[in-house]
């Protein structure tokens, strides 16, 4: 197999992917957040976008306050464990609201993932009957069964123009693999136009292949592949890096205060010049989240 | 005698209701921790599954969110967000649903979509999550709340996730798999449905009234003819909460009830 | 956690399990197909069971020809690389055919598996248009996508009464692993009734939960499991054993000759007591299909 | 000058299809030999994908089934096959599928589920399996058959995998995704559609005529205006498909042509 190397930096990745107006999609569900393409986002000043995520979680409230976006397609927009995204609530709650949002639950969003990734124009499921979720989203539909005449709820296939999708590793092809939660990381590959891995360690080919059950997303699905280590800080890695919940539950106070939430974005996506200087500016970081050693066993192909 | 917070209290009324072997969707903070008393208690094989994928997880710690990776370390299964939702919960796997909720009514639909019109909302809440889905397939739900007068309207300003009648409609015409809310636990007493579906007063927490619930409840709360009252925690219960379960108290509180 | 151990003997499990009549699904594509399930079900003597299988393969060959099965459900059904499937091929070419069908491509059963396994009673694919499948099985339907006014295929859920699962190893509450090819296991278990997952191995509860992404199968869609080694045989179990390619290619002459199949039955499944006695009988197949090692290296789980 | 099977050069010339890069949906028998071969000599980058879930396989041994352990150990990626169907196959990620065939009609129709009447069938074949989908979405068909007139009717007894014209409606008024069948591989000859979609004679194997491929032909086989003659076998192709890729003479044949 020829090299065929994908590798790039973020600078690049974000300049060639992710153009004004598109639809983005950062997935992660909790794990694999990618923080440092987010801030990479902000820096580019990209504007008018179109955020794509189950759990907008700070990445987005930091994107929203930036002002990178219009529109927001979302299931549960908390800080999970520790309280709300400000950046959020104040463009939802000003009068009028400043952001266009496109509303479902988690199921409906995994539902319009599936769809996107199987390339089928909606996706089936029992829900939001009896809930005020269809009449304030009218891409909330429904369909007959066939066989049984039942009425379920549709959703239509998300396909968005980018997907962002942090993951442990890949080689340089862009054969990924995600261990621990998988949330949607998959299916937004292969749901999305263009396609962005950044992953905390490039490996050999031959690591790839000697666990193929492993692999998450496969190469042709991939279009850059971006070597971030600590690049989903402050979410986290499974074998690499705990959850920084001091900093969400610090993220309720600055995302709280307009002015603190923008010195924040000053100080520390502004003001730095790449994730690298970002992990230079608070060095005791790794001390406190590298992640413990609980290995996996390992198993035999062998045949 | 014994002295204890609310949410302790609620924490161990809430895991009185799981029973050994069952699969537990869980929320987390309080539903969390009362499954882990459960399962530390009375229920050993509970089998707790989170919407993040992992499937009879055993945190080492009290997980901060649903995507800990306490919940993955040791679980028995990890999959992906669509085998959760598709292939346990709309599959009907899920024997009890465990929920929080902002705005709890008198039919046990929960809001925790926005507070005012959706369009020009006072307060922008985080919205479903998983919480629909849960609500519909779960066999049963359990939820959690602080009783108020806002937060117990006799009719919620949205319904994010539906309880016994949903605009006049019964689960049964809505075609929704569950039983829907079976228990509403809060800091003073116990709601369940009568057979219609509305909520009324089950059982109060020692030395509650009637009327101390009525006070801070948005329509005229009926009462079920024998109103229980629920049993104290029990020094292991609480000895388990506080050394083990959260020793930070972040979930628990830090006042006596 | 309580032992709440479910591991029993094959022939008890069969017994309890598997009741005439049954829609009987043995899945595992190429791979993991529980041949000793089958014997055992000939040996009992099952009768007017609806089969179903993507590709019947030589299993479903021995049990048609056994009497055991009135109807087969499936998608192709030939010898892999080797042939034809003698048995099912005079059921239906005698006139008039001995075996009802319910035909359909991979992509259908693999849908209609997919609506078991998530509870929905149908599932949409882009498939059929131009075929002649949808004329002779009624049960291929179409519906209109509610978003783009699209014609679909529409197939309806598999639901089996029983599912009958090889797997490598699983621990006693049924919490089961699957490397190498996953097929359609995991949807077949969660789609089944009732479920029995064989096993080659039975580990300790801390094996599989020290790789929990590997783990295809929870205990909670388990009834009853059964360790039987070499119990795939002739087909295959990535790290143990090897595919008997000799032996599909012997199964041309053996099932073109309804005596010589009638012969191989008597010796092979009636005239043994269980899968150990067959193992017994051949000593030499472990020395020609014993896997080589080829280890999937470790992966860490620490936070 | 060099001796070879009819099978060994239908290897190469359906080898010479395939080009570097291109992701292909593989079936066993000489198209997963032709595959192999390509990605032995100008097509080392070819992604093979075969409809048990191995993705990016790279065989040590030639598998005798699309299920084989060799495709799985030292895989790219290794799925379920609803993600091979629906996340690859039907989400247009596949460029070439590549089917062997009982029967193909003037149309490129495939047949592999009866000769005769359905319900009374003379021959029961082995049916679908992959063919009709992989037929229905790779952007373009690679067709692989043995020349009879029985193989080769006006029009097939089934249709299990579609062609350009379905019962007189076109692959575009069918909604079929897919090119559909761009080259029918023979061991006298390459078909190809013209632009209605009919099979003609597009190249000639060395030493063959069209008369020849007529008589073995149900229809009255058009030609294109220039009939190409292909290109033998290299000696390094022959060396690489007989020492290394089938050197049991599995699926070449042993006579010479």
């Amino acid at each position: 197999m020829p090299a065929a190397s994908k590798v790039t930096d973020l600078r690049t990745a974000v300049a060639e992917l992710v153009r004004d107006g598109d639809s983005v999609l950062i997935e992660g569900f909790t794990h694999l957040i990618c923080f440092a393409a987010g801030h990479e986002i902000i820096r580019q000043r990209r504007r008018d976008l179109t955020l794509c995520r189950l759990t907008p979680d700070l990445v987005y409230d930091q994107m929203l306050a930036a002002g990178c976006a219009r529109k927001l397609v979302f299931s549960w927009a908390g800080n999970p464990g520790a309280g709300s995204l400000h950046a959020f609530r104040r463009a939802c709650e000003a009068q009028p609201p400043t952001l266009e949002l496109e509303e479902y639950s988690h199921f409906g969003m995994v539902a319009r993932l599936c769809a996107g990734a199987a390339g089928l124009p909606f996706w089936p499921l029992r829900g939001y009957a009896g809930t005020d979720l269809p009449r304030v989203n009218p891409q909330i539909r429904t369909v007959d069964c066939p066989f049984t005449g039942e009425r379920l709820a549709a959703v239509p296939a998300l396909r968005p123009d980018v997907a962002i999708l942090h993951a442990q590793r890949a080689d340089a092809r862009g054969n990924t693999q995600i261990w621990g939660l998988l949330g949607m990381q998959r299916e937004a590959a292969l749901a999305a136009s263009r396609v962005l891995v950044v992953v905390e360690e490039l490996v050999n080919e031959t690591v790839i292949r000697a666990d193929p059950n492993r692999t998450a997303i496969p190469d042709l699905a991939v279009d850059a592949v971006v070597v971030e280590p600590w690049g989903a800080h402050p979410s986290f890695v499974q074998g690499y890096y705990d959850r920084d919940n001091d900093f969400y539950v610090a993220w309720e106070a600055i995302s709280r205060d307009p002015q603190a939430l923008s010195r924040w974005l000053d100080e520390w996506v502004y003001g730095v010049r790449d994730r690298g200087e970002y992990m230079a500016r608070q060095p005791e970081l790794k001390e406190r989240l590298r992640a413990d050693w609980r290995p996996s066993g390992e198993v035999n192909y062998g045949y | 005698m014994t002295e204890y917070t609310a949410q302790e209290l609620m924490a161990c009324v809430a895991a009185r209701e799981l029973r050994d072997g069952e699969v537990v969707f869980v929320g987390i903070g309080l539903p969390n921790l009362a499954c882990n008393l459960a399962r530390r208690t009375h229920a050993p094989g509970l089998v707790l599954i989170y919407e993040s994928g992992a499937v009879g997880a055993v945190p080492e710690r009290l997980p901060v969110s649903i995507g800990d990776p306490a919940l993955v370390a040791g679980a028995a299964l990890v999959c992906g967000m669509a085998d959760a939702f598709q292939g346990l919960l709309q599959n009907g796997r899920i024997e009890v649903g465990f929920l929080g909720a902002a705005q709890i009514d008198r039919w046990g639909n929960v809001n925790t979509t926005v507070i005012g019109d959706y369009a020009r909302p006072r307060v922008r809440l985080p919205g479903s999550g998983g919480a629909a889905e849960i609500a519909t397939h779960a066999r049963r739900t359990l939820l959690v709340a602080t009783l108020s007068p806002r937060a117990f309207p006799a009719e919620v300003d949205f319904i994010t996730s539906p309880g016994h009648r949903c605009h006049g409609r019964s689960r049964r015409e809505l075609g929704l798999p569950g039983a829907g809310p079976v228990k509403v636990i809060t800091e003073l007493a116990v709601l369940a449905p009568d057979d219609d579906g509305e909520l009324v007063l089950a059982a109060l927490y020692p030395g509650r009234s009637a009327e101390e619930v009525r006070a801070r409840v948005g329509w005229p709360l009926r009462a079920l003819p024998r109103v229980e009252t629920v049993e104290p925690p029990t020094a292991e219960q609480l000895r388990l909460l506080r050394e083990e379960l959260d020793p930070d108290h972040l979930f628990l509180g830090r006042g006596a009830a």
